[in-house]
């Protein structure tokens, strides 16, 4: 058995009396590619964000290498309006704030693409090293540790280096293609030296040509980084070309899982998508 | 686009800079380019707030000096016939904007400085001043601070602490008043230090002491705090934008006493806002209307042929004890030149102690002490309501 | 890399030709001549400059759309004025009070360590003033940081104002003399190279070494790598904190850091007016900063600096003719009269405001549009080199 | 009973002042949820429109029953300039833009204000009936202090209507909730924004009459104050609701009232020996609310909550 990076127990998200995401578990394995797929507004980039410490779950836990770093259950008013299952199974209360998470190994990307737009290439990514630097304003705003600030620069120059950047440096953010803002995106998350990296629709808006090239990128960074890759994608070709497992989510609720090829057979998910039952838009 | 005006600026600047110096510079050889005759030229300073919390107390004061400069536009030093000119800066009643504004005008070549009509403003701007070596004679700044512990800044107003005294005196005298309500506005030196002298002598155990901040419109509470307290008395020698907001409450809401203030209500701000109106309001001053007749002709004649200047005094020829004031101080400052014999600022400073004048406001001659006036009465007057005018009560001394 | 020094080198020289400059002018100019104006204003412009540096530190490089400044400047400047207050005058300034604060730190230290102890003396009062302004935007942060654009702030400005109350309580007049001016402590005119006839001014000398040493430090604080932290926060929170930058810390920070400078600002700001009264430090004055940051463009130093100069050589110089009847040689004293320069000068800041929008230097600094003149005068017409005069 | 006694002027002032405030800010509230814009030039039309009067009775003699309807449409014809001149043009631009235009229009007023009067205080007319002085529990007060609040919720009734019933009023509504949606809906947001700025100008114009009948003193700096406590008031009740903006504007003025009698209160009831002078922080205490709602309610009393998306 794999080691085990991430793992989400009853993770249930309920705004109001809208339930988001229900009682999802699932795990991600060290250096596996894990894709989470579903209609719109099933629930995917909830779960992102209930991981990442954008939202707080309402009940459930969520560990990253066998340590919690989300749980929580219904509470004050929620007690009440709560719908979802296991209540009273969580009773500890643990959050963080996304940089804390981001902190602890988690990197992520967002759907729609949250570049420095006004910054340069360069800055955007060197943003990214700030958080593990050694050093205080104080000493950061005097010079104090030439050494540090110069190992940030030669990192981040190395990553864009890695990346094919290089050549962007100087160039502002929101100027690049759109393609290449997907990978500058993907090449800051990377600057924070993460152990799992989250992917919110990686290909989304890509030609075929470019998403070719993302399917090698993505295998490529998890050779690289040694990285764990869990992915939210609607390009079937995609997910089914690279994912080692899948997860499918309708509704909020997790309706399969299993390898391509299980998930691809599965007549729920066909019925999903194919929206025999009603089409779920947000 | 932006860049080219960037530019556009940056010449401007360095334009700016050559031009200003170029221009005025042609004005410090007494050149009599901005005279109307070809007399040379003897310049003095006006630093009076004309915009701001004071600025309209300032520009009565300054009619005082127009008019004076109209009546006498020349001055002989020492046996050469010079014209007299009015330079102005305004320092907009604000302590940060005092220091340029005094620049501004030891820049332009003064021979004396005239002002200002309050104290904080004359602090402030003190030392530049005193850097400078440029005499001053301060008009109707009367906080002690001001002249306190230097030798150019001269007054001819009496001070504070004499006015608060004899305000105090006054009430205990005329309305055998046992407490006082003290109404002053927050962050203002003037009416704080006033309300502060009158309840030394008043006794401040009989006093409550409240302020309002700036900007209040709603005096409503105040007056009823004055009832709920009992007061004999509704002391608010206050700016005369907000006196005539508490004049115009009070009366509405029928407060059975009478209202004491300073300098600044003897204005035609407050006789317009207590026309008709249900209010007793007493004043001490620096000057009587009807103290000295051809001067009272002479400035209203002045003041209804000139349109800016009747803008400029509220829209009416009623005479403000600032004008008088400001009026004397011209005249003192002529004698100041005609003794010094000299248009040098340093000249005029060293005479300017010994100086006197018979003025309208009564004789004036500085203490040895901090040059402060040697003035030991003070005039009271009363608002006649019906009729929109002052009465004189009585001279009130300290004792 | 090569690049970069070169650009540091020109910085430092064109800094020591500046103060060279100034001392030069200093020493040429008497105070009863027309150029010293030159020099008064110069003085407060560079108060102002430091202090809208500081607002845009906040503004403009962190994205905190706070408007609190004039309450910290006043903190500076109280803090500044009770410590430095000369002990035999004390008396008569807290005229209405018994004073409780009976230290004066220039006198104190020069009397045990003469003129030196004197100038260290002041320093620590400016930063103390500094200090205390930082550590009670440290306190309002809590509650306030946490809001959003519009609502930090009006919740800025609130505090300002409640700042601005109680430093004119008069309960607290025994510290703060309430609502009565502070007088007769180390102003910048104090400071003299020899004494007598013979001394040497370098008032001005210091007000313009002091904002340039302050900008100085802002600037690299924007350069270094809380700096781009905080442009980071500016361009997209969500972002920012998916990149492990903790937002509340780093606009603590900034918040702090840019009140700090606020309250020096504040401080030099007492030492140039010879007073300090809390009346002066109204919304007003916040407002003021404001338009020099827009002026010059938000997320610009060098924008904000020559915005600044611009400002107040404009408000208290070139445009008082327009209040007195003579402006560039027309005479109407009937249109030219009082009020007239602030109508014309709030004319002007709107007209740039609407057809000018990014301000004078959007956010590039100083260096880029002289790479663009100098870019300019290769391939063009040679006369636009002028400019950079 | 004391206390009630000692209390109850202070009350009945701070209704008054309340009710001026809630006119003010409702033409705040109705600009903000719209434009996302504090329109602090909105406080100098106020002030600009009591000018308007004292020029038109006393300067070129106009009788009452013209000049007030005029100085309304002129109140309401500089709003409606106003955002044709510095808002129009800024409509794509950052906020903090736009904000620093309405603090330039906002300080242009003013400068011409103080260009025009001298600076001089400017006693603003009576107006018969209004201006008459009248008892009420014992208390004399001028009639408009009584008329205030009561005109000032029959106009919000008025308006909550037209907002709710009219089409333009519709109009209003959706372009609050979504401004690009609304133009996609084919909607003129231009001239629903226009709209507004003249309701918010029209409620401006009449606020001005019965403030300045109540405390007849215009100076140019008479509408800053006001207008800061009536934002204050639009953001305490909830930015965008305009029953909000009165409660909040009844509030504000109540809570004014009681601070700067809180003294006497306290002292006649017993609870204190000696007065604080706590009078000092009236306008203070207005900002300490603000600062308090924002924290614990940040969308204000009434108002409704915008989510941030993801």
């Amino acid at each position: 058995m794999a080691e085990n990076v991430l793992r989400l127990e009853d993770v249930t998200m309920q705004f109001g009396g809208v339930v988001a995401l229900d009682n999802f578990s699932m795990e991600v394995n060290k250096d596996e590619i894990v894709a989470l797929i579903g209609p719109n507004g099933a629930g995917k980039t909830t779960a992102f964000n209930c991981i990442t410490g954008v939202y707080e779950p309402t009940n459930g836990r969520v560990s990253l290498h066998g340590e919690v770093i989300v749980e929580n259950h219904p509470q004050g008013k929620m007690k009440a309006l709560y719908k979802g299952e296991n209540d009273g199974k969580y009773t500890n209360v643990v959050s963080h704030t996304p940089d804390r998470i981001t902190y602890r190994g988690i990197a992520r990307t967002f759907q729609n693409i949250r570049l420095f737009k006004a910054l340069t290439v360069y800055e955007n990514v060197l943003i990214a090293k700030h958080m593990r630097a050694r050093q205080n304003v104080f000493s950061a705003t005097f010079r104090l540790n030439a050494k540090e600030e110069r190992r940030m620069r030669d990192e981040a120059m190395a990553l864009l280096e890695e990346q094919n950047l290089v050549h962007l440096k100087d160039s502002i953010a929101s100027s690049l293609p759109y393609g290449l803002q997907r990978r500058l995106e993907i090449a800051r998350a990377l600057a924070t030296e993460p152990s799992i990296i989250l992917l919110d629709e990686p290909a989304a808006g890509m030609n075929p040509q470019e998403t070719m090239e993302l399917t090698s990128f993505i295998r490529q960074i998890r050779e690289e980084y040694k990285l764990t890759v869990f992915m939210i994608e609607h390009h079937m070709d995609l997910v089914m070309k690279i994912s080692d497992r899948i997860y499918v989510l309708d509704f909020g609720k997790q309706i399969s899982h299993g390898t391509p090829s299980e998930v691809q057979n599965d007549q729920k998910v066909i019925d999903a998508y194919l929206g025999v039952v009603e089409d779920a838009e947000d | 686009m932006r860049k080219f005006l960037t530019i556009l600026f940056a010449c401007m600047l360095v334009l700016t800079l050559f031009a200003g110096c170029g221009g005025n510079s042609g004005n410090d050889q007494g050149a009599a380019d901005d005279g109307d005759t070809d007399l040379p030229i003897v310049r003095i300073g006006v630093f009076e707030p004309q915009s701001g919390d004071n600025g309209a107390g300032g520009k009565q004061e300054i009619l005082g000096m127009q008019y004076a400069n109209v009546v006498t536009p020349t001055v002989d030093i020492a046996g050469t016939t010079y014209e007299v000119v009015l330079e102005y800066a305004d320092n907009q009643s604000a302590n940060d904007k005092a220091p340029s504004a005094a620049q501004t005008l030891i820049s332009k070549g003064c021979s004396i400085v005239l002002g200002s009509y309050g104290s904080g403003v004359s602090i402030a701007a003190s030392d530049t001043f005193k850097d400078a070596g440029m005499p001053v004679v301060g008009v109707t700044c009367t906080n002690p601070a001001v002249t306190a512990g230097n030798s150019h800044y001269f007054r001819i107003c009496f001070l504070d602490p004499f006015q608060g005294t004899v305000l105090a005196n006054f009430a205990k005298d005329q309305f055998k008043a046992s407490k006082a309500y003290c109404l002053a506005k927050l962050g203002d030196d003037y009416s704080g230090g006033l309300c502060n002298f009158f309840m030394d002598a008043f006794g401040e155990a009989n006093c409550r002491y409240e302020m309002f901040p700036e900007g209040t419109n709603d005096y409503s509470t105040y007056v009823a705090n004055a009832k709920a307290y009992g007061a004999d008395v509704f002391f608010s020698p206050v700016s005369t934008e907000a006196a005539a907001l508490i004049i115009d409450q009070v009366a509405s809401q029928g407060l059975d006493m009478p209202i004491l203030a300073g300098d600044t209500w003897d204005s035609n701000v407050i006789l317009n806002a207590a026309k008709g109106k249900n209010v007793e309001i007493f004043v001490t001053t620096f000057y009587q209307e009807g103290g000295a007749p051809s001067f009272d002709a002479g400035i209203k004649n002045w003041i209804n042929s000139d349109a800016t200047a009747k803008a400029n005094n509220g829209g009416d020829d009623m005479i403000a004890a600032v004008s008088a004031m400001g009026y004397d101080a011209y005249y003192l400052a002529l004698e100041a030149l005609k003794v010094a014999g000299s248009t040098k600022p340093g000249d005029v400073l060293a005479i300017l102690g010994g100086v006197t004048y018979d003025g309208v406001s009564g004789a004036i001659a500085f203490d040895t002490v901090n040059g402060d006036a040697v003035r030991s009465v003070a005039f009271v007057k009363r608002c006649d309501t019906s009729s929109g005018e002052w009465v004189f009560i009585k001279q009130q001394g300290v004792n | 890399m090569e690049n970069k020094r070169i650009q540091n080198l020109t910085s430092v020289v064109f800094l020591l030709a500046l103060f060279a400059l100034v001392i030069f002018l200093e020493q040429v100019i008497k105070p009863t001549d027309t150029m010293a104006m030159l020099l008064t204003v110069t003085k407060k412009s560079a108060v102002y400059a430091l202090v809208a540096v500081s607002m845009n530190l906040l503004n403009g490089f962190t994205g905190l759309f706070s408007l609190g400044q004039a309450g910290f400047m006043l903190m500076g400047a109280y803090t500044y004025a009770i410590f430095t207050i000369e002990s035999e005058r004390r008396d008569s300034v807290y005229y209405y009070f018994d004073q409780v604060v009976n230290v004066s730190l220039p006198e104190t230290l020069g009397g045990a360590l003469g003129s030196v102890g004197w100038l260290v003396g002041v320093l620590l009062a400016i930063i103390l003033g500094g200090l205390v302004a930082a550590g009670v935007a440290y306190l309002i942060g809590f509650p306030v940081l946490r809001l959003k654009s519009d609502y930090l702030a009006i919740a800025t400005l609130g505090f300002a104002e409640i700042i601005r109350a109680i430093f004119q309580w008069r309960m607290l007049g025994p510290v703060t003399n309430a609502a009565n001016p502070l007088k007769s402590y180390v102003r910048l005119s104090d400071f003299k190279i020899g004494t007598g006839d013979a001394a040497i001014n370098i008032s001005t000398f210091v007000a313009v070494l002091l904002a340039v040493v302050c900008i100085g430090i802002i600037v690299m604080l924007i350069n270094s790598s809380y700096g781009r932290a905080f442009k980071a926060i500016r361009e997209d929170e969500v972002a920012a904190e998916a990149m492990g930058i903790n937002l509340y810390k780093h606009k603590q920070i900034a918040f702090c850091i840019s009140s700090f400078f606020a309250g020096v600002g504040g401080a030099m700001l007492a030492m140039f007016a010879n007073t300090v009264q809390a009346n002066n430090f109204k919304s007003n004055m916040t407002f003021e900063i404001l338009l020099i940051v827009v002026l010059g463009g938000i997320g610009s130093v060098s924008g904000s600096c020559i915005a600044a100069v611009f400002f107040i050589f404009a408000s208290e110089w070139w445009l008082r003719g327009l209040d007195s009847g003579r402006f560039l040689g027309i005479f109407a004293p009937g249109i030219f009269r009082n009020g007239f320069r602030l109508v014309i000068f709030s004319v002007g800041i709107m007209l740039v405001i609407l057809f000018f929008r990014r301000g004078l230097m959007g956010d590039k600094e100083l260096p880029y549009y002289v790479k663009w003149i100098k870019d300019k005068l290769t391939t063009q017409k040679p006369k636009a080199g002028e400019a950079n005069g | 009973m004391v206390l009630f006694n000692t209390t109850l002027p202070y009350l009945l002032s701070g209704i008054s002042v309340g009710g001026q405030y809630a006119l003010i800010a409702i033409g705040y509230t109705m600009v903000y949820g719209i434009l996302r814009l504090i329109n602090f030039a909105h406080a100098d039309v106020f002030m600009v429109s009591a000018l308007c009067m004292v020029y038109a009775v006393t300067t070129f003699q106009i009788p009452l029953y013209i000049a007030i309807p005029l100085v309304v449409a002129l109140t309401v014809l500089l709003g409606f300039a106003i955002e044709r001149v510095a808002y129009r043009p800024l409509r794509s631009a950052p906020r903090m833009s736009v904000m620093v235009s309405a603090i330039a229009v906002s300080y242009t007023l003013q400068n011409l204000a103080l260009y025009i009067t001298g600076g001089l205080n400017k006693n603003y007319p009576s107006i018969p009936w209004l201006s008459d002085s009248i008892t009420v529990l014992e208390a004399t007060t001028k009639r408009v202090t009584v008329v205030t609040p009561f005109l000032t919720i029959a106009l919000v009734v008025i308006l909550v209507m037209f907002i709710q019933r009219t089409k333009i009023g519709t109009a209003m509504r959706a372009v609050a909730k979504d401004f690009e949606t609304s133009r996609l809906m084919g909607i003129k947001v231009d001239s629903v924004i226009s709209m507004t700025f003249i309701i918010g100008s029209f409620l401006a114009g009449i606020g001005s009459m019965l403030f300045f009948t109540n405390y007849p003193g215009v100076i140019p700096t008479a509408g800053a104050m006001p207008g800061m406590k009536a934002f204050v008031a639009a953001v305490f009740g909830g930015i965008g609701s305009i029953p909000g903006a009165v409660l909040g504007g009844f509030v504000i003025g109540i809570c004014e009232s009681l601070i700067k009698g809180l003294d006497t209160i306290l002292v006649n009831t017993g609870l204190l020996q000696s007065p604080l002078e706590l009078a000092t922080f009236s306008d203070a205490f207005t900002f300490v609310l603000l600062i308090l709602i924002l924290v614990f309610k940040p969308t204000g009393l009434l108002g409704e909550k915008i989510a941030d998306k993801v």
